[in-house]
């Protein structure tokens, strides 16, 4: 199984594949190891942690919509404590490298979260920044480019764990969120985490989330998930795990191409929990026909000239 | 608390579909030959089916449908399934010799306990076949349906409960078959209390007034629940309720609860 | 075909049916026309115009995405006054309001073109606010809420016609900029256009559109289109036209419960030229089966209570 | 310019499939019987295919597919695919008696001049069926085929060419049949000038390469062009070419040009 020509190195955390699981999307491992062993997957990132145990958002929690879905799980989680002694001792014997993906309702709380990770086998963190600051009103950390400066600052002062800070889609400008993140000492980018949407149900003329608002994932966002790579990538030098839609192999390579050094994958393990294989076997031909040394050689060649500018429609 | 069934595999596999045949308005009776789900399917467990092309990305989410019978020697699996969106009726349109891409077997399914021998169904409209599939795998127990459905043409398988032996007693809304009115007005005049556990299935509005009538009578109930799912493993979240145990995961902590653990008033 | 029912009054322009071909998907309505009559319409948005003709970008302009497509048309057309002189007396005879969609480089053109069309049997102005300010370093004017004040500012001057602000969805905070618009005088808002995505061929290892970049359209961004006409309703008081990915007549009516006064369809009519009669028919039937006197009863029905808050991984 | 074909009656309809039949490595011939569209069809336009479950969100796109033979007698047209991608793949699982959602005609057309009375065509791989269409429909006129493809198993309807009387003039990238080398090289070699008209269909990088030699010999030219489409009617300016006369919508405005006035280079 092990193909030198798959591994990659990201922010410092060495991946046999460059397939990862994405957070909130694939538990702490143990689920989807009843399909068989994860033998296809670089890594896992775990569903997000707060400080504190959260029961998350009332159901209905999730609902379908055209290529995609919304999610409002609302960070159910055990807390960083309960999930150290509960979960870690599990997930950290999957055989692959595990991350951690933490939410706080302040700064200090996500430096404090990081602070508890270190030295427990965790081998990075994505930093969560798609949540309200409390003492900030409720504006959400990852559309100010302070606020995510702060976020990134205290989880570096806290770890010397590689941190990967995870920026939301739903931005005017994703560019200067990236490069608040490199400079205050981020390893690494994770982009994109979901897109703000909603659904109606004409029947009962009520939103279907009982939140009312969730996060839009699947292969719908796939277009704008790419184009913010493909943005970020020609404006920071740490490397990016792309995601926001992938099902195939084509769409992985895609990512790639367009800047991510290596891809996680999400909502696509639900239309097909065989999805790993079927990607790592995908880039592994696509390599060996086009005639690459290696899957390393992909990260952004499609980059050769200057952008398009202009409008649209 | 992690429940047992959280280590048991699970199997992805191209099912062939045997046959799938309309026994009703709407419905239809899907005979899949699956070798492997079927040799770890338990009743009340179900599997989780990609209704689309595979290379079309909308519909993207699986749909759940029950087991509603098993067929271990043959490796053969039947779902019962109703019509009601775009995934369902995508299925009505498939024809014998496709394959299906499916996952399972999913969920806790019915655990019946040793003291309870003779068992009270209730089913409400396309609720019922996983409790078929309860019955069909209990011979040693004592069964009877209360089975409420809209009209007499929404009745299903009432050859199937015959061939088993087990009486079935009907309520339709409007009458025209059986005992005019909800099934668990029925079920209150005339289940009596000489029975050791009622398992159910069917709309939650249905559930709910069952359970009030088995805390005032004392008894024990076993109800598989429905929820809107997205991987169906229980890796997501997506598809909780309200229990006295905090929210729980209908596909894997479910789809079958304690009647008296379940919060009904949310 | 005329049903009392249907008919709404949007921004002053009084429409047969909510159904609004959107801009830049139904040409000046002699394509479609070629189906048959136009009767399920209630009104055109013309293709977009500026003050001088454009050439458009380069093709390839469009790409198939999951349940969507990339379109960078580039605003080809013939400006305005040859569009004038040459489409808008057939443009004009349809038989229902036809609306111009305009789009400036600067401030300025926009309320030159604006002043251009007042007197032409134009029934109103929507203005396309998603192209770049070449004054201003080519930032886009509806992602900064005073640039598009200022747009609003200049066509609201320049005419007496209804004119309806065209957000852009690309932004962290669409609130601010619907409000800009309505602050300036604007009788009406459109939402949303399209978002900025992209798609790479992993064949030829080059983004598939010539632009690069594209704007995604099609049922995969309805949610997205859903969750901002829900913000922007409770934050205004000027109607809006609701689009982005409706394919149905359920799709219509989760707009109209959300918040829109009537809505447009574009994308959809290249899976299906036949949609506005599927529409019109599903629209009808549903406020007959549901008692409701009029469509305009639907409008914004599904706000009932407070709006979910909290992150949504 | 506004072109003429700008006013004819689009029809959009379920046709239903009468054969879809392999003829060739992933290459069908599909029978469609869509009376309405077949009376209006010319030699040269196309069809837009929604390929995928109407309830289906993605694919979402029709796909262009030239008319191959019209048979105006019984209302059918006969399209020829070849699977490249999941549009095409989706075509090819379509069974008899299935219904496909269908408009056109597209474009248009051949038009040929009156004194064309010799024509060359010039076919490369799946570019063959339209010009099938314009020899079947235009028994009046002398023509004669070549045809370029990547061996010989692609090569496909050589019966039906014969049947027409017509001559083909088969090139082939690995000689398995024919000339070896680019249908292109075998025209210039073979072709001469005596003809009147030169009408093609196929890559780009042969049609550019064509439009070299028939520029040289001072000859007229009619090429079919590709391009993606969106809408398929002229109304969104997604298909857009280069020309002479600044771009112009291969949907409509083509998909046939005047090969002199396309710009090849870009
Ligand atoms: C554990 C379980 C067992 C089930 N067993 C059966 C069965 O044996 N027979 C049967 O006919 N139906 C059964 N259902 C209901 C069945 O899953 C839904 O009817 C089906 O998913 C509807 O899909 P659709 O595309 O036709 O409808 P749509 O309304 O178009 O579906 C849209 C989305 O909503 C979800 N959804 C819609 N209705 C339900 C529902 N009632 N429960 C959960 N999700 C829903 C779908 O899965 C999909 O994601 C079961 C549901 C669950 C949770
Ligand atoms: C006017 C015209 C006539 C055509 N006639 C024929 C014919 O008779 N027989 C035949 O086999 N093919 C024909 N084609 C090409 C055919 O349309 C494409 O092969 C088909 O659209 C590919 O769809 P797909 O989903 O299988 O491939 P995918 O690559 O999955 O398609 C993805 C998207 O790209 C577009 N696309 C991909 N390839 C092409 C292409 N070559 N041209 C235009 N769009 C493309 C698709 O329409 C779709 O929107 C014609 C194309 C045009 C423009
Ligand atoms: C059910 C669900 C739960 C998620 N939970 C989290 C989470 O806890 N933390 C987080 O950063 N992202 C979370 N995400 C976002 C995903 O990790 C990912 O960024 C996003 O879904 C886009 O990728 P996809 O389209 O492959 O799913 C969640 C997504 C889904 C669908
Ligand atoms: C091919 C194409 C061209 C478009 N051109 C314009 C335009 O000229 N002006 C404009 O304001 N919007 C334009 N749009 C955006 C649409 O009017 C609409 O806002 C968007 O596509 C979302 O709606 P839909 O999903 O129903 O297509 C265009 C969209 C498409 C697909
Ligand atoms: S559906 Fe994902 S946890 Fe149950
Ligand atoms: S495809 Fe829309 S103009 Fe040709």
């Amino acid at each position: 199984m092990n193909n030198p020509k798959l591994q990659v190195d990201f922010a410092g955390i060495s991946l046999r594949t460059p397939l990862v699981a994405a957070s909130g999307t694939f538990g702490f491992g143990r689920e989807y190891s009843r399909f068989g062993p994860l033998d296809d997957w670089g890594a896992i990132v775990g569903k997000g942690l707060t400080l504190r145990p959260s029961q998350g958002n009332p159901p209905p929690r999730v609902t379908e919509t055209p290529a995609g879905m919304l999610n409002s799980i609302g960070l159910q989680n055990p807390g960083v404590e309960a999930f150290l002694r509960d979960e870690m001792p599990d997930f950290a014997s999957l055989g692959l490298p595990v991350l951690a993906n933490i939410s706080g309702h302040t700064v200090e709380e996500y430096g404090e979260i990081a602070a508890k990770l270190e030295g427990s086998g965790i081998a990075g963190i994505e930093v969560n920044v798609s949540c309200p600051n409390v003492k900030a009103g409720g504006i959400v950390f990852g559309t100010d480019p302070k606020a995510l400066a702060a976020v990134t600052r205290a989880v570096r002062r806290r770890t010397g764990l590689p941190v990967i800070v995870k920026l939301s889609p739903n931005v005017t400008d994703v560019v200067a969120l990236a490069q608040a993140a490199e400079g205050e000492g981020a390893d690494g980018l994770s982009m994109i985490n979901t897109l703000l949407g909603m659904a109606i149900d004409i029947h009962t003329r009520r939103p279907i989330l009982a939140n009312t608002f969730g996060g839009l994932s699947g292969p719908a966002i796939k277009p704008v998930a790419l184009r913010m790579i493909w943005q970020v990538y020609r404006a920071v030098k740490i490397p990016i795990l792309g995601m926001g839609g992938i099902t195939c192999a084509a769409d992985a390579i895609e990512f790639l191409l367009a800047g991510a050094s290596a891809v996680a994958v999400g909502t696509g393990i639900f239309h097909n929990p065989g999805i790993a294989k079927e990607i790592r076997e995908g880039i592994q031909q696509y390599i060996v026909e086009k005639g690459f040394a290696s899957v390393t050689q992909l990260v952004g060649a499609a980059h050769q000239d200057g952008e398009g500018k202009g409008c649209g429609g | 608390m992690r429940a047992q069934q959280d280590h048991e595999r699970l199997y992805q596999t191209m099912a062939i579909i045997v046959a799938n045949i309309p026994i009703g308005p709407g419905t239809y009776r899907l005979t899949l030959l699956a070798p492997e789900i079927t040799a770890a399917a338990r009743p009340g467990q179900f599997v989780e089916i990609l209704p689309g092309a595979k290379a079309a990305m909308d519909p993207l989410l699986r749909r759940p449908i029950s087991i509603c019978a098993i067929d271990k020697e043959n490796g053969r699996i039947d779902l019962v399934y109703r019509e009601v969106g775009r995934g369902t009726r995508m299925l009505g349109e498939k024809q014998t010799g496709e394959k299906l891409d499916v996952f399972g077997p999913v969920g806790n399914g019915f655990v019946l306990p040793d003291e309870a021998r003779k068992i009270l169904l209730v089913a409400g409209g396309i609720g019922m076949p996983p409790l078929y599939a309860l019955a069909q795998s209990h011979p040693e127990r004592e069964f009877v349906l209360y089975y409420g459905a809209r009209n007499q043409q929404e009745l299903i398988m009432l050859e199937d409960w015959a061939l088993l032996k087990i009486p079935v007693k009907i309520a339709t809304d409007d009458g025209s078959s059986g005992f005019k009115g909800r099934v668990t007005d029925l079920f209150l005049k005339e289940a009596g209390t000489a029975y050791h556990l009622c398992c159910a299935c069917g709309p939650r509005p249905m559930l709910t007034a069952l359970a009030g009538i088995l805390q005032q009578q004392g008894k024990k109930g076993l109800f598989s629940l429905e929820a809107r799912m997205a991987c169906g493993v229980g890796a997501c979240l997506g598809c909780v309720c309200s229990t006295k145990h905090g929210y729980q995961r209908v596909c894997v902590d479910g789809p079958v609860f304690p009647a008296e653990e379940v919060i009904w008033d949310e």
